[in-house]
């Protein structure tokens, strides 16, 4: 139970975090319709944020609520994984990261909601539809910069390798997610990970792009050791309610 | 020739005024097209720099929930600006014309948006005041006599309402919650209330456009008729509430079954009109960044659908 | 005394926010030497607040610290003038900033020192000599963009145009400082001003730039209507204290 | 030539070991330059990068005096970056030269500012611990045998000891606060701890450059002596705090009168000396990108020279 808090916790913490790194493209995209897209996708991810958040404080029952969950840990408390926490950079990089997480994300559901736990599985269809839209348009434009000019090719490449790096902390199980898998809570990584490998490599050869190979992988963010831009992030996110610990709003 | 011209603006004008809708084919006053696509392309930049403003305190909104609604109608935002673009469109102007002149600084859009957002609260006083006034301005809208704009204007003028209800209940939160709270509500109100009051235009002896807009049935009041309106319909909510109007000369007229109140400071007005908002220039600048920074994005967007175009050749 | 409060506050709040700004540039200047000069600046700048707020804490008297008016205040209540918060931007951008500031600090101090007020005076007079060391560096860095390069030109003059309109309230009295003035406490703006002028002009002139002329003033940072680029700041500045209120560090 | 040669270096080598200083005129063999040009620099480069994990905590320093205390101590960090670079330009090196190694990845700095700073504990952890290893590296510098280093090494050596206590006193005010500071300042340590001890460098048996150094008095102790060293100074100290040393291997050997430690990850430790460090990237681009956005400002300050010694001319 407390191994399945904090998986939640992680799921929760990930959501919210790439949620709120999207949303500070809000009113800044470069097209209207993708400040809209981009909205969307941050929406769907605060909802399935908040879903967990919800679970993740029932399965605590110390009365914590999801606001608790989010507004209340400082950084080193936190258990997203890296790859969410990086700054948005140009449009490449927003749709690098974006891509690199959908992918895993969309796989990872597919299995969750077919799981034993009832109610990470019921949030897991719910989330997985909305995964699945979200991993077609990060792909599109994956496709669209990597076979698009000479300039956003080379932009999408520069992205792709500040980014990659990040990719291999989402199938990497953390102690916590040893544990679940083998109480059978979690799927094996190394199934999921073919598929992503699978589903990747189709959209990078549309897009004219070799896939990485053989990049060194960090990892830290499942067991709180983050980058230094979690911090900054959450110092916006949180003010209010560390300002007034304790209100309504 | 003139003869028929003539007929045909007496035409144009005969079904205006029965209240037939124009629809795009129809002939219409070169004037009627552009005072159209001024308006209503000014009303689309409205909506886009419009997100800003909020869009500043969506990483900051204080809990998951109030996150999840503001960002939703900063979204709302852009899409209100989207159904303004096409309409402008079906009048022959294109988006990026339109856009252009924006960021040019040669269109206009409203100048409630180049005032800074400082608190939580501003974000229930835009919702209240700011899109209770556009709600004002814009419900005539639904009427008017340009079909695409009218249809735009019905799905906007939905949306807005529920906007206006959700930043109502963040202002009655507000109110009933802690001191600080209260006090955050009060702060907010008395720096928008002037603001607001100066969204509806200046007064009907300097709004020159006004007599033939509403010859046209672009308009259907002038903008002191709507600003009394909004005071009128606005200062029982803020009593509800329980906050103070920052305005001494505040006073219920029983003659004319409406508030008086004080003068607005229409100098300042018109500084801001003229680009010297406290935030003017960083909201231009935003949009023009976003603009400039996409445009490789928009470039590659185009380049590939041109290979794929070419390849199903 | 709530007048001398208040606008004491006032200039530790505008010295502290300089400060911050100009910290924000440690270890990402330009010339390591110059990372040296802007941090000696924003020392100077912090002590002269500290020396403030721990003055303002004494003429209001409720118990209240130097921590506490600078961390548990919000963007509201602060003081500061506009200028002070305006991002670092570009260096041209922080050095045509601090330049504004230093002139009008400069000759602010060396009213402030032979004031009524003695503890105001003494702080004066030992910030004098940091502030007339800060306005030679900074108008020593105007006269190099200034008559540097083609770019560094371009720059500087981008950075006056983007700024100058944060100049005007500097020396226009709130409705403390006209209280003051009347009181004797504060010297007539308009001296200043004339002495600035003639500072700028030289500096400008030997900088072969022209002085801004007919300007459109801002201003509201006095009364706290500030730009929203304070709140980002102060949400920064003041997450620790926020986060665990009333700890001792 | 070839006797006159072994003969300068015979020289060279008995003022060594006579411990009078070598000084930039006197000759010396070209290794020994190299060698110190190398090491010089990447001391420099030490102090330049690790400006950046401190201040990364200025603007958001729990107190005034802790911002103030901070600010400067990194100000600090930059003196001495300056002192070396001039240390080091003594050899005939350039500082441009040098930094462009630092910016192409050819030059090194110590691999312990490539971990990200994440909560304020880490400013005292930095300063208890990364500067008490630092300066026990630095100690026996101050009587290296090349003058200029040696000089610049007691200036450093001096503010060091300065800053290690200031970290020293943060520790101990989170360790004697709240249980949230102590908490704060356990997890910290436990970060900070293993990477600190391989600041020492590599196991003697893998340092193959120690032998020429101790003979030419670069270096006096070996890696694995001074991590000896700091072990034992560092434990009691932590017992002190109340803090635990997050090593089940940690234990007293009353025989060799130090502590017996676990084994660091030397896996981890080359990862990172090959660039792969949690923060690597984000240190040089930061460094970089300063350098570059700084071209224009040297470019202006150059011709600006230029032009006034021309009209003094």
């Amino acid at each position: 139970r407390q191994q399945l808090f904090e998986y939640v916790l992680q799921l929760a913490d990930t959501s919210l975090i790439l949620a709120h790194r999207l949303s500070e493209w809000c009113g800044h995209g470069p097209i209207l319709e993708q400040d809209l897209a981009m909205a969307n996708i941050s929406l769907d991810l605060l909802g399935e944020a908040r879903s967990y958040y919800q679970y993740a404080a029932e399965l605590e029952g110390r009365g914590r609520t999801e606001d608790d969950l989010a507004y209340l840990r400082n950084a080193v408390e936190y258990r997203n994984v890296l790859l969410a926490e990086q700054p948005n950079g140009d449009f490449a990089h927003t749709i690098v990261r974006q891509f690199i997480y959908d992918a895993f994300h969309y796989h990872l559901l597919l299995h969750l909601q077919t799981g034993p736990d009832k109610q990470l599985a019921a949030i897991a269809e719910k989330s997985v539809k909305e995964a699945a839209y979200h991993v077609k348009w990060s792909a599109e434009w994956i496709i669209r910069l990597g076979d698009g000019t000479e300039e956003s090719r080379h932009r999408v490449e520069a992205a792709i390798n500040a980014l990659w790096r990040y990719s291999g902390e989402l199938t990497t199980p953390s102690a916590t997610e040893q544990v679940l898998q083998a109480a059978g809570f979690l799927p094996d990584y190394a199934a999921i990970q073919q598929q992503i490998d699978q589903h990747v490599e189709r959209v990078f050869v549309e897009a004219t792009l070799p896939v990485p190979q053989g990049v060194f992988m960090q990892k830290g963010g499942k067991i709180g050791r983050h980058s230094e831009h979690l911090g900054y992030l959450l110092a916006e996110l949180q003010y209010l309610q560390r300002t007034y610990p304790g209100l309504q709003w | 020739m003139e003869t028929l011209e003539l007929t045909q603006e007496e035409q144009f004008q005969a079904r205006i005024d029965e209240d037939i809708r124009i629809e795009p084919k129809d002939w219409m006053p070169e004037a009627y097209r552009k005072t159209l696509i001024r308006q209503i392309s000014q009303h689309a930049h409205s909506e886009l720099v419009g997100m800003l403003p909020e869009g500043n305190w969506i990483t900051r909104a204080p809990s998951l929930k109030r996150k999840s609604i503001l960002l939703a109608k900063v979204q709302d935002e852009a899409g209100h600006g989207l159904y303004l673009y096409s309409a402008a469109e079906t009048l022959g102007a294109s988006r990026d014309q339109m856009l252009a002149d924006l960021h040019s600084g040669k269109a206009k859009y409203s100048s409630i948006f180049n005032y800074p957002t400082l608190s939580w609260a501003d974000m229930g006083t835009i919702g209240w005041l700011v899109d209770g006034a556009a709600i004002l301005n814009q419900v005539p809208l639904c009427r008017t006599s340009y079909g695409p704009y009218a249809r735009a204007m019905v799905r906007v003028c939905k949306e807005e309402s529920f906007h206006q209800r959700q930043g109502f209940e963040i202002m009655q939160t507000l109110c009933e919650g802690a001191t600080e709270q209260k006090a955050m509500a009060q702060e907010a109100l008395n720096r928008w209330w002037w603001p607001t009051l100066m969204m509806f235009g200046p007064a009907d002896a300097d709004s020159p456009n006004t007599e033939q807009s509403m010859k046209w049935r672009i308009k259907r009041f002038t903008n002191d008729e709507l600003r009394q309106k909004f005071v009128d319909m606005m200062v029982p909510q803020a009593e509800f509430l329980g906050l103070t109007v920052p305005d001494d000369k505040l006073q219920w007229n029983e003659a004319k079954q409406g508030y008086d109140f004080g003068d607005v400071d229409w100098a300042e007005f018109w500084d801001v009109v003229k680009g010297n908002g406290p935030c003017s220039r960083e909201r231009l600048q935003a949009r023009v960044d976003a603009w400039d920074q996409g445009a490789w994005v928009r470039e590659a967007a185009l380049a590939h659908a041109e290979k794929r175009k070419q390849r199903a050749a």
